[in-house]
């Protein structure tokens, strides 16, 4: 007996529709509360230096201003994100404490009755800093006597007492040693800002029953709550996170930068507080998609088959590592490809510079990988003279056939998914790839 | 930033180097000063007002003369504070004598702070730039006694 | 810091508002008057989605102080939806799902209302041209495009204005 | 600063004397373009502003072959008008719809570098500046009202009231390069206007734009050109110069390296639509 069906093979109204077409959809920054108090950000001028000092006197003198946060405010003053994933050591300071390590870091909330008041109380605060040397190249960062972007005294994130992610099947020289061609590739990509139209922001407002409603645009609504609870040491049920419509993430609105401070400037004043990212903070303070330096060495045969792999990888994570040890461990897991390759290594590095930090998009850390891993697939097919098609059909993973992590394949797909791409694009294939499949591999063909 | 340029100016050096201790000197050519004093023999404060597309401000600018090998070399220390924040830094400058004209060699380095800060690197290195361009040739001219030209602010 | 009051036209109905010297018309649309269609992406005049109509021209209400607006006519997307179903330009949207996030549609359909008031038959290279400075980051443009030449079509045919 | 008075005034003279009583802490702006962005994100912090767009400043006329353009005239009317087709290029090929609704002719003489497409076919055009003061008005040619960068000759006592262009007596062409097609700063911006006495070249003019501190005149790159007849080796020479010639900065949309190549490239590509007729025919 059969249900009729009411949207499978149907085209259904989207329930937003009339809203966004009309106007009518209410996004975060479209709220405003009664005795609505705006929130701005004093940030570090420069790259890297010790903060000496902050003058918050005329700040404090501006028609309007209500109040600073700074550090000293801030009940748990470490902005973790992976600390609920147990990711360690706790490393980025909500508001800055000694020492700043990228242009643009937080360092003092000013409070104000409007927006020009809480920028002109913005521009009147001094600092007193000293520069200290930066570092912006992953591999520089990595070379003795770099400057040191960490309190822990290390530019890269320790992966169990390692300081890459690292991945090891067969062994990789000795497949060096066999192959009758070995191809490299080094591929650079840049960061990419995920530019939400609308930007990140948050509502904090107190009620009366001594909780506080957090409206936020955040893609990450418990997530936010969660560490918002953390950094402000509160009961996570005192906290109301109402999240709604996004104006575009792709990532960007990923992690829990605004609503922590938010909230705690709601606490202090009793007041509804708002802070909302300007276009030029959202470009040049949020996080970025990381800028990605792959080298990949590859031990081929003369029919095609890569018997060796050696791939280093590093990510430049900016000046706090966020989302982006996550990142590099589905990095290493992947950038292998799915490929059947008995000798693999990878050696990815999470690095720290003094660049603004960077954290999720859409796909992150498999994309850039992917990138790199296909073109360099199509510079092995060059080098052997095979086409692209062939020397991937050759290649890839069937059921059985043991992963880099030393996982078996199960369900493998490639094959049949590449066959029907051809047959999508028009594509010919002859014959003998029409007739592979992904079982297992006979003893004629050699296990991988 | 960094600011650094060279200029030849039509005047030997011991001329130069007294025109750069001078307050009249510098407030007939700094662009946009409008006031300028001494405080000691080695510190000058002044007033300087800047008009640029979309920025106004007056500043309050203070400058000392911290090293000084006349007529061959001098280090400044400055600061610069208005309302779009403030620039501290240190420049050093050489003058050289070429055939009874000097070659003027300048190199800083500052801090800067505040809204100015978040304008591109290259707006404030080129403003400063710009100014101490045009500040260098209204004191090539002042030196050759041609200095009546309306003195025009950048913008 | 004397506020100045300044009146204009919103739609068909003249407002009238207390403000502080050069608030923007943004500020004033969606502070002052509610009227939150009008978004706010960048206050930079770099992402079009605040553009309005003033006196049937697009202009970005992110740079426009207000009192430059006194005694003129200001159209929003309020004022362009009709008490009951919608124009032509928003169907056109809704049906070719011209829309992701829908924080550009206010913009890009305030921009296909000018241009169409202008041009009533724009071919896409016209359009594309016309869209330039609304930037939308999930949907692409193709949809948008293809949207604002079905609501030519719609519009030519005569039914401009009246509800579907 | 939170704004304590802004301006509209109604006439020239209204707004000399404002400038006058508030002397340099007076922020003037026309479209609005350049200055509200960096109010709005507390950049720019001015207590006194005045905006220009009632001072009756926006009239565009022709007579006795000059072509007089208000400094608020708007670059949606600048792209209107039909007198000099080499202006309505440059604003075409400037901002948006609505960015050209706001910005106007005078204000993109103070737009920094990339932007300031409006200025590189005025310098092309051999245009001229009327500044008018406390004492009166004076002429400064395009060629010399660039002192540096952000800097200009307009004096701290005058506003920037109008633009001067000769109906160009050559052929004209424009070429802006960007990133994108359209509504893009641009990676370079060339301007040029060439005359010519049965196809030898007499007098050319090549304004290059986003490749130094400020539009300038590529004087080499100039001369390459008189005396040929715009064959393909005078084109390479000019390019040759331009390239040498101008002095590119790196910004978020080129560096240095890449805008010098492009200069070439650019100016040569615009050279040959003026060669084989694609281009300035008939004007």
């Amino acid at each position: 007996m059969s249900a009729p069906l009411n949207v499978v093979g149907r085209s259904v109204d989207r329930s937003d529709g009339i809203g966004h077409v009309t106007g009518r959809t209410l996004y975060t920054g479209d709220r405003t509360f009664p005795g609505m108090l705006h929130l701005r950000m004093v940030r570090s001028p420069v790259h890297h230096a010790r903060l000496r000092g902050i003058d918050l006197s005329a700040a404090e003198r501006v028609p309007g201003f209500v109040r600073a946060l700074t550090a000293g405010d801030v009940p748990h003053n470490r902005y973790t994100i992976l600390s609920l994933i147990g990711v360690e050591p706790e490393e980025e300071f909500v508001l800055a404490e000694d020492r700043v390590r990228f242009k643009g870091e937080a360092i003092a909330a000013v409070l104000a009755e409007t927006e020009e008041a809480a920028l002109e109380a913005v521009s009147k605060v001094r600092l007193d800093l000293e520069e200290l040397p930066a570092v912006f190249d992953v591999e520089e960062a990595l070379r003795p006597g770099a400057p040191v972007v960490t309190h822990w005294g290390s530019n890269t994130f320790m992966y169990e007492g390692h300081p890459c992610r690292r991945v090891r099947l067969g062994d990789v020289e000795a497949g060096f040693a066999q192959a009758d061609h070995i191809v490299e590739g080094v591929y650079n990509t840049s960061p990419i800002e995920q530019a939400p139209i609308e930007t990140t922001g948050c509502i904090a407002v107190p009620e009366a029953n001594g909780r506080y409603t957090v409206y936020t645009n955040t893609q990450a609504l418990y997530f936010s709550l969660d560490n918002t609870a953390i950094i402000l040491q509160v009961p996570g049920n005192r906290l109301h996170f109402v999240g709604g419509t996004v104006g575009g993430g792709f990532g960007g609105k990923v992690d829990v930068i605004v609503e922590p401070i938010a909230t705690l400037a709601a606490m202090r004043t009793n007041r509804p507080v708002r802070y909302v990212y300007s276009r030029s903070e959202e470009m040049q303070v949020s996080s970025t998609r990381s800028a990605w330096r792959i080298y990949f060495k590859d031990g081929v045969m003369n029919d095609g088959r890569i018997i060796a792999r050696k791939v280093t990888s590093y990510a430049d994570s900016g000046a706090y590592s966020r989302q982006t040890p996550y990142s590099l461990t589905k990095h290493a897991a992947n950038v292998g490809g799915p490929y059947a390759i008995p000798n693999v290594s990878i050696d990815a590095y999470c690095v720290y510079t003094n660049r603004q930090p960077s954290s999720a998009m859409r796909g992150f850390g498999v994309t850039m990988g992917s990138f790199a891993l296909e073109v360099q697939m199509d510079k092995i097919a060059e080098v052997v003279g095979l086409d692209p098609w062939t020397i991937r059909f050759l290649n890839a993973y069937r059921n059985g056939d043991l992963k880099p992590h030393r996982k078996p394949a199960e369900d493998a797909t490639l094959i049949e998914t590449m066959q029907a791409a051809a047959a999508l694009v028009g594509h010919e294939l002859p014959a003998e790839l029409l007739a592979m499949t992904s079982a297992p591999r006979t003893d004629r063909e050699g296990g991988r | 930033m960094n600011v650094r340029g060279t200029r030849v100016l039509d005047a030997p050096r011991e001329v130069v180097f007294e025109a750069v201790c001078d307050p009249d000197t510098l407030l007939a050519v700094i662009p946009g000063c409008h006031s300028i004093e001494q405080v000691s023999a080695t510190e000058y404060r002044g007033q300087i007002s800047v008009r640029l597309p979309g920025v106004v401000g007056t500043y309050r600018t203070t400058v000392r003369l911290v090293d000084a090998d006349p007529p061959e070399r001098g280090v400044l220390d400055g600061e610069v504070v208005g309302p779009l924040g403030s620039i501290t830094g240190r420049a050093t400058f050489r003058l050289a004598e070429a055939d009874g004209r000097t070659v003027v060699e300048y190199d800083g380095q500052a801090v800067v702070d505040g809204p100015l800060a978040r304008l591109d690197g290259r707006f404030v290195e080129g403003l400063a730039g710009s100014l101490i361009g045009q500040g260098l040739a209204n004191l090539n001219a002042r030196l050759e006694g041609q200095h009546d030209a309306p003195k025009e602010t950048a913008r | 810091m004397a506020s100045t009051i300044v009146t204009f036209e919103l739609g068909d109905r003249e407002v009238e508002v207390m403000v502080r010297p050069l608030t923007t018309l943004q500020a004033v649309l969606r502070g002052q008057l509610g009227a939150t269609a009008t978004k706010e992406g960048c206050r930079q005049g770099g992402c079009g989605s605040c553009t309005v109509l003033v006196d049937g021209a697009p202009v970005l209400s992110c740079l426009l102080p207000v009192e430059d607006v006194a005694g003129r006519r200001v159209t929003t997307l309020e004022t362009v939806t009709p008490s009951e179903g919608l124009h032509p330009i928003q169907q056109a949207f809704l049906d070719a799902n011209a829309y992701q996030c829908g924080y550009c549609t206010p913009g890009m359909v305030m921009l296909a209302k000018a241009l169409l008031d202008h041009d009533p038959d724009p071919g896409e290279e016209t359009i594309a041209q016309a869209l330039t400075g609304n930037v939308c980051r999930c949907t692409g443009y193709r949809p948008i495009i293809e949207a604002v030449g079905t609501a030519a079509d719609a519009l030519r045919d005569g039914d401009a204005g009246q509800p579907r | 600063m939170t704004v304590r008075s802004y301006f509209l005034p109604p006439s020239l003279p209204e707004a000399l004397a404002l400038l006058e009583t508030h002397g340099p802490e007076l922020l003037v702006m026309a479209g609005g373009t350049v200055a509200m962005p960096l109010i709005n994100e507390g950049i720019s912090l001015p207590e006194v502003v005045m905006g220009l767009r009632r001072t009756g400043l926006d009239r565009i006329e022709q007579a006795d072959g000059t072509l007089r353009i208000g400094a608020t005239v708007t670059l949606t009317r600048l792209l209107e008008q039909r007198a000099v087709p080499l202006l309505a290029e440059a604003a075409r090929n400037t901002g948006s719809w609505a960015v050209r609704n706001m910005a106007t002719v005078g204000g993109n003489l103070f737009t920094p570098p990339p932007g300031g497409d409006v200025a590189v076919a005025l310098l092309a055009l051999d245009a001229s500046v009327t500044l008018a003061g406390s004492r009166g008005e004076r002429v400064v040619p395009m060629a010399d009202f660039f002192t540096g960068f952000l800097a200009t000759r307009l004096a701290a006592d005058e506003l920037l009231v109008g633009l001067s262009v000769p109906i160009p007596g050559g052929r004209t062409a424009f070429t802006k390069f960007g990133r994108k097609h359209a509504n893009t700063p641009a990676v370079v911006t060339v301007a040029v206007h060439v005359a010519g006495d049965a196809g030898t070249v007499t007098d050319a003019r090549i304004a290059l734009g986003a490749v130094g501190p400020h539009p300038v005149r590529a004087r080499r790159a100039e001369r390459a050109l008189v005396g040929t007849d715009l064959d393909a080796d005078a084109i390479a020479a000019a390019a040759a110069a331009a390239t040498d010639e101008c002095e590119p900065f790196t910004d978020a949309i080129a560096t240095d390296w890449y805008r010098r190549r492009m200069v070439g490239v650019i100016v040569a590509r615009t050279l040959e639509r003026l060669a084989d007729g694609t281009a300035g025919a008939g004007r």
